[in-house]
């Protein structure tokens, strides 16, 4: 009993000390939450170094507002309770005036009421789900996209120019997987098309001969894959390795191609549609000098990985916010906001600035990999 | 739908092939050692990997990576066995129980460092293009993996049956106490059965990372899959445990192809709950009281 | 049904049938236990002694014959049960829980008890026959000697106020001095309480000198029964088990 | 004066007035923290108490009675479930929710328990890990749960300090609840009747014990605080996908706090709650990365070396001998 006081009284200093040591910074703090550590952290980590680059070049510039930026980065481990743990650190602890975070929807979406009652703007960088969005909250801004703007772009090219007129979908059972297969199931029906079949698949799942069976038995002439890089892969594999080729498979949200290609290999994958958003080998048009920095500069300093949306979205992000702080001229969470609203930005991943929702319109593209190298076909807007 | 039929009946025996292997492992350690070993996961994992950074990195050749991969595993298990769950023989079941998860938590960090979280690819040896055989189509990868599976599993029964060693092993399985007084040195065979069990996980990592794709969190799935298939064919049940992988397999595909794939991970789990009820003993198993 | 007795029987076993799988180990076995009276049941190892007494307990069920209880029949009766009517079981090997203390072992034993305001009086008994128990009632009893768990697993029984205490190898692997300790702690408990005890034993000598009746068991039979006065003499019996 | 309770123990030692005092403050100090700290670190102490009654939850079916109930998320989830669909399609207030999570929890682990508490060591281990798995599948394709999409929760009136202090309460209240009835149970013949089922079965029915049905109210009492711990965080969190409330790692977590504490103890769960969490939050933020390798090496090193939990190890010499004797004793 004394033994376990002690532990408590240990503990309990311990608390009181960390609570005190926050101590007061010169710079402008921007604070993100990603997954740093977990299955998710390999992405969520280039968020943050595409952010740091961005944070690299604007205090090269001189900063904002005469003062240098600095980013605080919290692990969110792509999970509500961690992330709303991080969030709030950020904005006890370090007192940051505006977050950019948090990865998964999931997460994201636990944030929001944190940020809501604190009164600080969320600019959320990668999560996809509606309700992020819908119904809009004055301290929530997106830069990506979601699923119904990628529906209602799709709409013009699914059926009418890729010819998916009996589609299947293979997609996770999670709110992104769903989400997306209701708005372009959307697509697939207005222009007459037929939604043969959709298989839901748990995350982790490896084996999907069984899906694919039925798939090849179900007359679809195509297949919209809706997953993680992983799965996808595995999928676009098992597709190739059930001489399912002929179908038309197209992949959706932003699937890095150069993944594909490494992970079901150079046959499998060819052929495949990849649905892009920001992607290095087609930028938005007028940004392709830009496009060709930006890339060099992240290779220079993480030359054994390859760049991805999330750095972009990553770099773009911050930019975004460094824009508002400018706007805004003062680092005060409800005047960044109000800044927010009417920033506008070129930005790697499209022409940033926020609707009456608060979200942006994202650009994004559809590729064919052919013989390993992505090709692209059609620019969606 | 009679070709799909087939074809879902094809591919569910080619995942069966592959969880009877892991859960042969699994199988000899619980009823030789009364181990749940939940670290079965991560030899499995391990296996993966280490086949990956031998065909990937060191440009070994395929076969001779499978080996030496399984190879390494046995070593770590060896290791971990020794270290871990010796001091512990005869102690509660509990106990180890939570000593291998957190080995099995350690392990899969270790991996996620070393590694990263990126999956990874094994490079074959051999196109994997599909072969038709009238309606059927299957690849060579798959016929590869089945056919090793079923070579494994051949060889360690043979072992187990005809070598004085697989004696010993038997022997210490129906009666530890007799088998101490009949000479047979119990820890040895301990030690040996937890390597082998580790080797198998292992085997069957590289082949279904040869046809899937290994990442470090790769053994959580494959553990469950085992843990299912352990207890259709009853918990220390060898040859329950290669027909328990063929049901499993089969069960699941067929399930997935006609019902849902929704509920395709639950049938397996379904199936446990009402074998721990009402014949805990496993299918194939004399019912017993546990 | 019963055919009058002279004493009123208190537990009454009939043509026991016992095994496990194919191995039978009880054949035909048959028993009676008065009430107030110390039975003895002789037998080697393997005899199926500690099978008839689990049986009779209830942790193991026969396969055929039956088992009668004051009048009533217990045969499919569960353990716990037959412990809160009154049968209790010092098993073999003491088996006390190591991990708890002597008082929580003692008091586990009267679990049974409808009415818990009685545990101080019994309490108090069993510390006045073994007042070492008293001095060790917070040790965990696995840290206890051989005779004192054998003390402690006693005492537990007799915390549940039982009619019936069935002892299984009393004498096992413990000292001489001990043994006569607790002989005579059994022969106090019996005067003073009045109670009816099987006594199941390797020790002839002990169990031939404690019972009034003693059945002799051999490879599942009941090979011999009576007065264990008569038995003492029974010339086979003092070849066979007393080596004379 | 020494009381004495039901099982004739003295409730109050004679040394015991210091170690009341500090107890005094200490839950005194818990109950001030809300007006002294904020938001982050009054989170952080409710995720530390939620963890603290997961704990004492596995402590009375694994460390009081033996049974390891690795998956016993499932009520965690279950009761998060209850709640998030109570109160999103029929729009109960969430006062009405949290009991009927508990409610749910308690109906659902008993009907269970009775098949198959009858299972002994291992088996009880894996069905309770399929029953969670089972569960998670099932709730990831109904309609009502909203599947692997997950339920968004009413929000939680207020300000930022409310919902935080709310929680904080509510958690800490829970925890101390759970203890004290733990503490109750410890000192009754119903903790006694559970040690000696962990201990033996055959053993605890020769002492008179039925051994199902108090089997069957030690997963009761278990689930029915995990369902309000459950329940709590769902409304806390504001959003729940079957990823998120039936993640393995807690129930994982969860035993450590418990075996770290000291199974079987009263306080050692919370003690260990504390210890993991807080130490994680504090220490182990700089090695991020390392940490699950850190839980998992606390996990083998207190299971070996001292499976009585780190209050064995406090007052004693390090020496190798004590971890030796740890191995020996083992028992969980």
């Amino acid at each position: 009993m004394k033994g376990m006081i002690g532990i408590v009284v240990i503990v309990f200093s311990l608390v009181v000390l960390g609570c005190g040591s926050a101590g007061a910074q010169e710079a402008i703090k921007i604070g993100i939450i990603e997954p740093l550590t977990g299955p998710a952290a390999y992405d969520g980590q280039s968020v943050v170094e595409g952010a740091r680059l961005a944070e690299e070049e604007i205090n090269a510039r001189g900063g904002v507002l005469g003062k240098q930026i600095r980013l605080v980065v919290e692990d969110g481990k792509a999970d509500p309770a961690e992330s709303v743990n991080a969030a709030e650190k950020l904005l006890v602890r370090d007192q940051v005036p505006v977050i950019m975070g948090a990865w998964a929807s999931s997460a994201t979406l636990a944030v929001m009421p944190v940020m809501k009652k604190n009164a600080t703007p969320l600019l959320v960088e990668t999560a996809t789900s509606l309700k992020v969005t819908d119904p809009p909250s004055e301290w929530v801004y997106r830069i990506c996209s979601n699923s119904a703007i990628d529906g209602q772009l799709m709409e013009k090219y699914l059926v009418p120019t890729l010819g998916f007129k009996k589609a299947a979908f293979m997609a996770a059972n999670n709110d992104f997987g769903r989400a997306v297969v209701t708005f372009w199931s959307e697509a697939v029906k207005k222009k007459g098309g037929t939604v043969v079949l959709t298989e839901y698949h748990a995350p982790g799942e490896i084996n999907f001969a069984p899906s694919l069976t039925k798939i090849s038995t179900s007359g679809a002439d195509s297949i919209i894959i809706t997953s993680d890089i992983q799965t996808a892969s595995n999928i676009i594999k098992q597709t190739y390795e059930m001489g399912l080729t002929k179908i038309k498979r197209l992949v959706t949200n932003g699937i890095p191609s150069e993944a594909i290609v490494k992970l079901a290999g150079v046959e499998a994958s060819e052929g495949v549609l990849v649905h892009n958003y920001w992607v290095p080998f087609a930028p938005p048009k007028g940004q392709e000098a830009k496009n060709k920095q930006f890339m060099d500069k992240y290779t220079a300093k993480y030359p054994n990985k390859p760049v991805d949306k999330y750095a972009a979205f990553g770099y773009d992000g911050i930019r975004v916010i460094a824009q508002a702080i400018v706007t805004a001229r003062a680092a005060d969470p409800v005047k960044i906001k109000e800044a927010l609203k009417k920033t506008k930005v070129d930005g790697l991943t499209g022409n940033i600035q926020f609707d009456d929702k608060n979200q942006a319109r994202p650009y994004s593209s559809v590729s064919r990999i052919e013989k390993g190298k992505p090709k692209l076909v059609v620019r969606l807007n | 739908m009679l070709t799909e039929v087939l074809q879902q009946v094809i591919n569910g025996l080619v995942m069966g092939s592959t969880y009877a292997l892991t859960a042969v492992g699994l199988t000899m350690i619980f009823g030789m050692m009364r181990v749940v070993n939940f670290t079965h996961g991560e030899f499995y994992m391990l296996g993966g990997f280490f086949a990956f950074q031998l065909t990937a990195s060191l440009h070994l050749n395929y076969y001779v990576s499978v080996v030496v991969a399984i190879l390494a595993v046995m070593a770590v298990g060896f290791v971990c066995e020794r270290v871990l769950l010796a001091p512990l023989r005869g102690k509660s079941i509990d106990t180890t129980v939570l000593v291998t998860i957190g080995l099995s938590i350690f392990l899969q960090n270790l991996a996620l460092l070393w590694w990263g979280p990126t999956p990874k690819s094994i490079p074959l040896p051999f196109s994997n293009t599909p072969l038709q055989w009238g309606p059927v189509v299957l690849t060579w990868s798959r016929i590869l993996a089945v056919s090793i599976t079923f070579g494994l599993i051949v060889l360690v029964h043979l072992l187990i049956q005809k070598s004085l060693l697989g004696k010993a092993m038997r022997a210490t399985f129906q009666e530890k106490d007799a088998a101490l007084l009949a000479g047979v040195d119990v820890e040895r065979i301990y030690a040996f059965t937890f390597t082998l069990g580790a080797g198998l996980a292992a085997g069957a990592g590289v082949l279904l990372g040869s046809i899937f794709l290994i990442y470090p969190s790769m053994g959580n799935i494959a553990i469950l899959k085992a843990f299912i298939v352990v207890i259709l064919g009853g918990m220390g049940n060898f040859i329950g445990a290669i027909c328990g992988g063929l049901i499993l397999g089969v069960t699941e595909g067929l399930g997935a192809g006609f019902v849902s794939s929704g509920y395709k991970d639950a049938i397996g789990f379904v199936l446990v709950i009402l074998i721990l009820m009402f014949r805990p003993s496993g299918l194939f198993g004399k019912a017993r009281r546990l | 049904m019963t055919e009058p007795r002279e004493k009123l029987e208190l537990l009454t076993v009939r043509d026991l049938d016992a095994g496990y799988g194919d191995a039978q180990i009880l054949w035909g076995v048959s028993l009676g236990i008065a009430q107030g009276e110390i039975v003895g049941l002789l037998g080697g190892n393997g005899a199926g002694k500690t099978t008839l007494l689990n049986i009779i307990s209830g942790l193991n069920s026969p396969k055929t014959g039956s088992i009668h209880y004051l009048g009533e029949e217990i045969t499919h009766v569960n353990t716990y049960n037959r412990v809160r009517s009154g049968i209790t079981q010092i098993p073999e090997g003491r088996q006390l829980f190591p991990g708890l203390t002597v008082r929580q072992n003692l008091l586990l034993g009267s679990f049974s008890l409808a009415d818990k305001s009685r545990v101080p009086e019994e309490l108090d008994f069993v510390f006045d026959l073994f007042p070492i128990l008293s001095e060790r009632q917070k040790q965990l009893a696995g840290t206890l000697s051989g005779g004192e768990q054998q003390m402690c697993a006693l005492g537990r029984g007799l915390m549940s106020n039982p009619k019936l205490i069935l002892v299984d190898e009393l004498s096992l692997g413990l000292a001489p001095v001990a043994v006569e300790r607790i002989v005579e702690a059994l022969k106090k408990v019996y005067r003073e309480k009045s109670l009816s005890i099987l006594v199941v034993e390797q020790d002839v000598h002990l169990c031939l000198e404690l019972s009034t009746t003693a059945y002799v068991l051999e490879t599942g039979h009941i090979v011999k029964q009576g007065p264990s006065e008569e038995l003492a003499k029974d010339p086979q019996i003092r070849k066979s088990y007393l080596g004379i | 004066m020494a009381e004495r309770d039901r099982l004739g123990r003295k409730t109050t030692a004679g040394g015991a007035w210091a170690t009341r005092t500090v107890f005094g403050v200490l839950l005194l100090a818990a109950f001030l923290v809300p007006l002294a700290l904020r938001g982050y670190w009054v989170r952080l102490l409710a995720n530390v108490f939620m963890f603290g009654i997961l704990a004492q939850g596995v402590n009375i079916i694994a460390g009081y009675c033996g049974y390891l109930a690795l998956g016993n998320i499932l009520f965690f989830g279950l009761g998060a479930y209850v709640t998030a669909v109570l109160m999103t399609h029929f729009g109960v207030p969430f006062p009405v929710a949290f009991a009927a999570s508990g409610a749910g929890a308690v109906i659902f682990s008993a009907g269970i328990g009775l098949l198959i508490l009858r299972l002994k060591g291992q088996y009880f281990l894996m069905a309770t890990l399929a029953l969670s798995e089972l569960m998670r599948e099932v709730i990831s394709s109904l309609d009502i749960t909203g599947g692997g999409r997950g339920l968004t929760l009413p929000m939680f009136t207020g300000g930022a300090a409310t919902v935080n202090n709310f929680f904080y309460y509510l958690m800490l209240l829970l925890m101390l609840a759970c203890t004290f009835c733990i503490w109750l149970i410890d000192r009754s013949y119903l903790g006694l009747a559970f040690k000696a089922i962990k201990f033996d079965e055959d053993a605890a029915s020769v002492m008179g014990i039925n051994p199902p049905p108090y089997k069957t109210a030690a997963w009761a009492i278990s689930s029915l605080f995990t369902g309000f711990a459950g329940s709590a965080f769902a409304y806390w969190m504001g959003y729940i996908d079957p990823g998120v409330v039936f993640e393995i790692t807690p129930s994982i977590k969860m035993y450590l706090m418990m075996v770290l504490g000291g199974a079987g103890t009263v306080w050692g769960p919370v003690a260990g709650a504390l210890f993991i969490e807080l130490v994680s939050e504090l220490a182990w933020s700089r090695f991020m990365e390392y940490q699950f390798l850190i839980v998992g090496s606390i996990l083998i090193l207190t299971c070996l070396f001292t499976p009585k939990g780190l209050m064995d190890l406090v007052g004693k010499k390090f020496t190798w001998s004590l971890f030796t004797k740890g191995i020996r004793e083992n028992k969980i």
